[in-house]
C-alpha cells in the first residue's frame, strides 16, 4: 500500500484549522479517516472534582448494558459476586476459549450470599475469550467472556 | 473493631459517612448503580461496587447485591444512611446473619416503631405524650363512630405509613363517608396494608423532634431538638436548632421525658422522636424514626459532636462519650435543603452540574454529594446539597444563611435556593411564626396546583 | 486518491453555519465525512466559581494599559477618582471633540482626595470621542477620550 | 452604623470581611488591581474599583487611590484586613481626615506596638512578662557589653523589624562582632531605622498568642490562645487552638493578666499578643499585632464567635456581647494554610488554578481567595485558602485535617498540602511535642538550603 503523506498532513491540517473531530474521504477502494477524540482538556475534567489518590480498589470496568460493540459481543455478570469457572474447585470449566455454546448453556457461576448462580449464554456462539480469573470478585455488569454469536 | 464500612447510600449522606469512617481510620467501601459510576461517593470512598442498574429496587434496595458486595470486598460493618433499606428489619437481620455488623438500631426495634400504630401505643405505654387518637378502624360505620367520639377534624392515617404519606384530613361525616374507601385502597396499593385509624387533628401545629442516642451499655442521651416545620406536603425543606417555640423549661422537661420513656424501650444507635406542638404549647408524640436523619446536622453544630461517630462508637460497643448531664446548645443553627427542582412547579430538575460554586467562610458547612461537571440522575432524591449554617443567635444565621446563598451557584440545573431565599425574607419566618402550614400560606395556590412528590 | 480540498472546506463552513456535529455525504463510490463532537463547552466555564448576581456597581471598562487597539489610541485615568472637563463649574470644557491638542496640553481634571489632577495629551492630535460624561467617577485604567493621533 | 464598607486588601481575608458585612445587612466596595480584575472578592463585593496597576505599591499600598476609591463609591468605612496597609498609622489617620470609619485600632496604639523596643518597654510597664533584653545599642563595643551582660547565646534584633524579620542569633563575642555591622546595614535598607537591640535567645519556644477584643467603652475581652509554633523561617503554616502546652491555670492567669494590661493601655479593636513559651512553662511577650491576624479563625471555632463582626461593632461604638467572664474553648480548632509553593523547595508557584475541590462535611471550614479556572498571580502572598477543622479532641482534629486534606484537590499549581499532612503524621505533632524549630527538625537540610522568602 503506498501512502500519500502529504495528503494525510493536509487532511490532518484541516481537521486542525477547523477544530473537528473527524474527517474521512472514500473513494474507490480507498478511503482515509482522521480523527481526534475530543481533547480532556483540563477545564473538561469534572468541575468541581476528580478521584482522588485515596480512590483504590476494583475499578468498575467496561460496565455496559448493551453487549455489543466493535470488538463482539460480551456475557456480562447480572450480579455481584465471586466468578467461578466450573461446578467444583475440581471440576472442568464449563466452558473455554473456542468451545461452541448454544443458548442457555450454564457458561460459569457468580457465588453471591453462598448461592451459586449459574450464568447461561442468551444465544449461541462461540467463545472467544475469558476475561476474569476463576475465584475472582465481579462487580454487576463486568464483562466475563467475549463471544462470536452466531 | 470493626476495619471496612460498607455504605449502603449515595448522595450527600454516602459521603457524610465516608468521611466520618475516614477520620476513625476505618476503610470505606462505596456500592453505586451504574448511573452513579462517576457519583462523588464513588470516587471518595476506597473501594467501588456496582451493585446494578439504576432502577433503586435492583440496586441500593436490593439486599442480595449489597450482601455480596461485601462479601467480596471483606467489609465487616454496613452504615444503611437515611432512605433506602435504613428502616428495613430484613436487611439489618441479613447483615447480621452475614457477619455484618449493621451501624444503626436494632431489627425489632425498627419493627416496633415502623408501624405507626404500635409505636403511638408503645409510646403511651413508655409516658410519652400522645394525641388524641382511636385504635384500627374496622369498617366505614366504625370509622363514623370512632371519628365523632374524637370530634372533626380528624386525620385518617394508614398504619402502614410514614414521612406523610397516607393521611387525610376529614371535617366532617359527609366527608369521611366519602373518602373512606379510597384512603383504604390507597394503603393497601401503597403499603401492603389497609389499616386505618384517626387522630386529631390539628390545624397549625410545629414540627418539633428530639435527637437521641443509645448505646450497648444501656445508656440514653437526648441532644435537643431541632425544628422542622416548613414543610411542602410533609417534606422538610428547611431545620434548625433549637426551635423558638420551646423554652429552657420545656425543653429540660421532654428531654427528661424522653431518656426514660427510651431507656425503658432499650433502644439503641440514632433515632429521632417526633413530636407536635400545638398552640397551647402542648408536645404530642407523631413518630419515632430509627436512624439517622437528613436534618441531623443542625444538632451537630449547636452540641458540637458528630453523631456518625457516635454511631459507629455504639455499633462497636463502646460507651458514649457525651457527658451525662443534658447539653446546651451553642448558637443557633440552620440547614436549607437544595434540591434539583423547579423552585415554583417543585418540577424535579435532574440534569447535569455545569457550574458549582458553594458557599464558605466563618460558621458555614457544606454537606454536598455533587460536583461541578457531574449529573444528578433522575431516578433518585433530589436532593443536591445541605447547607448548613451556625451563628451566635438565629437572628445571625438567618443573615447568615441569606449570605450563604447568596453566594451559591449551581448552574446547568434548576434548585429551590429561590424558594429558601423567600422563606428567610419572609417576616413571619424571622419572627419564628411558623407551623408546618407555613409554606402552604406563602404559596397556597401553588400547593394546589403543584404535582405530587413522594 | 485526490482530495478536493475546497469542497471539504465548503462542507466544513457548512457544519460551522448550521452548527451541526456531522456530515457524511456517499456519491457513487465516494464518501466525505466531517464531524466535530459537541465542544465539553460548560466545563471549560469557570470550574468553581462564576460572578455572582449580587456582583453590582461600576464594571471595571477596557482596562488596558496598552492604549492603542483597533479603534484608535485613548487617554486612559491613571487615578481613581472624579472626571471633570473643565477647570471650573461654569468654565468651558478644556477640550472638545475635533480639537487639535498639543503634546502636555491638559485634557481634563480627575480630582481625588480633593486635589486636582490635571491629565495631559501624552502626544499631539486630535479629539475623537469623550468617553466620560462631566462629573463621573473613573476607576484607574478607564478610558476618558479616544484620540487620532498626529 | 456606617453602611458601606471599603475592603482595602484582596484574597481570603477580604472575602472574608465582605461575607460578615453581608451578613450585617452592609453594602461593600472591592478595590483592586488589574490583575485583580476577575479575582474572587472583586466578583463578590456589591461594587469593585480599579486602583491601580499589579505593583503593590502603585495599588493596594497606594494610600490615595483607596481614598478615592471611598470618595467616588460613597463608603463610609474601610477594613484594612491584615498585611498591606493594616497597621499603617497613616493610612488610619487619613482615613479619620477623610471622614471614613476605620475598622481596627487608632493610629497611636499601631505606632505604639509597631515599634518593637517601645513595645516591649510598654508591656514591662503594663505588668507583662518580658523576655529579658536590654536597650538600643550604641556600637559594636556597646554590643559586646550588652550580650555578655544578658549572656549568649542573644537574638539581635531591629527595632523596626517584626513578623521574624531582621533577628540574628549570636553564640559568641566573635560572631557578634562578625555579624554587628551587617544586621545594622540590613536593618536600615529593611526598615528605614538601623536601631538594634538585644533579647535572650530560647533554644527551642513554642509560639503562643492571645487574642484581645476592646471597645470604646473601654471594655477588654481575653478569648483564649492560639498555638503557632509550626513555622518556617517566621512564618506561621499550621495553627491551632487552644494549646496544648497551656494548663486551665495557665490560661486562666495569663488572660487576667492580659486583660488588666490592655484596659490599662486603652486598647481598641482587635489585637493580638504574642508570646514565647519556653521548656520551663514561662510566657515571655514577644509583641502585639494591631489588627486581625491570618490565624484568627481558630479562636472564632472553638469560641463561637465572629471577629470580624465584633471589631465592626467595637468601630460603631456598640459595646462588646461577650459575656463578661472568659469565654472557655469548646473542642479543638486547627488551621492549614495553603499556600500555592512548591512543598519542598518552598517556591512559589503561581499559576492558573485548573481544577479546585475543597473539602466539606463536619466541622470543615473553608476561607477561600480563589475559584476553579481562576488565577493566583505572583505579585501577592502566595496564600489561596485556609482550611480550618473544629472536632470535640484535638486528636479528633488531627484525623478531621487529615481527611480534609486528602479531599481537596487543586490542580494547576502546586500547594504545600503535601507539607501539611507530613507535619499531621508526624508522632511528635501528634503528641504535642512541637515548637518553633519543628519544621526545621523535620526537613533539616532544606531549610538550610530554602530560599528566603519575605
Amino acid at each position: 500500500m503506498k501512502l500519500d503523506l502529504d495528503q494525510l498532513r493536509e487532511l490532518i491540517r484541516l481537521l486542525d484549522e477547523a477544530n473537528l473531530t473527524e474527517i474521512e474521504v472514500e473513494h474507490d477502494d480507498d478511503r482515509i479517516r482522521v480523527r481526534r477524540d475530543p481533547a480532556p482538556l483540563p477545564a473538561a475534567a469534572p468541575v468541581e472534582s476528580v478521584a482522588p489518590v485515596t480512590a483504590q480498589g476494583p475499578e468498575p470496568v467496561g460496565v455496559s448494558s448493551a453487549p455489543e460493540d466493535d470488538d463482539g459481543a460480551y456475557i456480562t455478570s447480572p450480579f455481584v459476586g465471586t466468578f467461578y469457572r466450573a461446578p467444583s474447585p475440581d471440576g472442568d470449566p464449563f466452558v473455554d476459549v473456542g468451545d461452541s455454546v448454544v443458548q442457555g448453556q450454564v457458561l460459569c457461576i457468580v457465588e453471591a450470599m453462598k448461592l451459586m448462580n449459574e450464568i447461561e449464554a442468551e444465544a449461541a456462539g462461540t467463545i472467544v475469550e475469558v476475561l476474569v480469573e476463576n475465584g475472582k470478585p465481579v462487580e454487576y455488569g463486568d464483562r466475563l467472556f467475549r463471544i462470536e454469536i452466531g | 473493631m470493626f476495619e471496612k464500612v460498607l455504605i449502603a447510600n449515595r448522595g450527600e449522606i454516602a459521603l457524610r459517612v465516608i468521611r466520618t469512617c475516614r477520620e476513625l481510620g476505618l476503610r470505606t467501601v462505596a456500592v453505586h448503580s451504574e448511573i452513579d459510576t462517576e457519583a462523588l461517593h464513588t470516587r471518595l470512598a476506597d473501594e467501588a461496587i456496582c451493585i446494578g442498574p439504576a432502577e433503586p429496587s435492583r440496586s441500593y434496595l436490593h439486599i442480595p447485591a449489597i450482601i455480596a458486595a461485601a462479601e467480596i470486598t471483606g467489609a465487616d460493618a454496613v452504615h444503611p444512611g437515611y432512605g433506602f433499606l435504613s428502616e428495613n428489619p430484613e436487611f439489618a437481620e441479613t447483615c447480621a446473619q452475614c457477619g455484618l455488623e449493621f451501624i444503626g438500631p436494632l431489627p425489632e426495634q425498627m419493627r416496633l416503631w415502623g408501624d405507626k400504630v404500635s409505636a403511638r401505643a408503645m409510646a403511651k405505654s413508655l409516658g410519652l405524650p400522645t394525641l388524641d387518637g382511636t385504635e384500627l378502624i374496622e369498617d366505614v360505620e366504625d370509622a363514623v363512630r370512632k371519628a365523632e367520639g374524637l370530634g372533626f377534624p380528624v386525620l385518617l392515617k394508614a398504619s402502614g405509613g410514614g414521612g406523610g404519606r397516607g393521611m387525610h384530613v376529614v371535617h366532617s361525616k359527609e366527608g369521611l363517608r366519602a373518602v373512606f374507601e379510597t384512603a383504604r385502597a390507597e394503603s393497601r396499593a401503597a403499603f401492603g396494608n389497609d389499616a386505618l385509624y384517626f387522630e386529631k387533628f390539628l390545624e397549625r401545629p410545629r414540627h418539633i423532634e428530639f435527637q437521641i442516642l443509645g448505646d450497648k451499655q444501656g445508656n440514653i442521651h437526648v441532644l435537643g431538638e431541632r425544628e422542622c416545620s416548613i414543610q411542602r406536603r410533609h417534606q422538610k425543606i428547611l431545620e434548625e436548632a433549637p426551635s423558638v417555640a420551646l423554652t429552657d423549661e420545656m425543653r429540660r422537661d421532654m428531654s427528661v421525658t424522653v431518656r426514660r420513656a427510651m431507656a425503658e424501650a432499650g433502644y439503641l444507635s440514632a433515632g429521632t422522636l417526633e413530636f407536635l406542638l400545638d398552640e397551647r404549647g402542648e408536645l404530642t408524640f407523631l413518630e419515632m424514626n430509627p436512624r439517622i436523619q437528613v436534618e441531623h446536622p443542625v444538632t451537630e453544630l449547636v452540641m458540637g459532636i458528630d453523631l456518625i461517630n457516635e454511631q459507629i462508637r455504639i455499633a462497636d460497643g463502646q460507651p458514649l462519650e457525651l457527658p451525662a448531664q443534658p447539653l446546651t446548645p451553642r448558637g443557633h443553627a440552620i440547614e436549607c435543603r437544595i434540591n434539583a427542582e423547579d423552585p415554583d412547579t417543585f418540577a424535579p430538575s435532574p440534569g447535569v452540574i455545569t457550574e458549582l460554586h458553594m458557599a464558605g467562610g466563618t460558621g458555614v458547612r457544606v454537606d454536598s454529594g455533587v460536583y461541578g461537571g457531574g449529573r444528578v440522575p433522575p431516578h433518585y432524591d433530589p436532593l443536591v446539597a445541605k447547607l448548613i449554617v451556625h451563628a451566635p443567635t438565629r437572628v445571625q444565621a438567618i443573615a447568615k444563611m441569606r449570605r450563604a446563598l447568596s453566594e451559591t451557584i449551581i448552574g446547568g440545573i434548576r434548585t429551590n435556593i429561590p424558594l429558601h431565599q423567600r422563606i428567610l425574607e419572609h417576616p413571619a419566618f424571622e419572627e419564628g411564626r411558623i407551623s408546618t402550614k407555613f409554606l402552604d400560606e406563602l404559596h397556597p395556590e401553588r400547593m394546589l396546583t403543584a404535582p405530587v412528590r413522594h
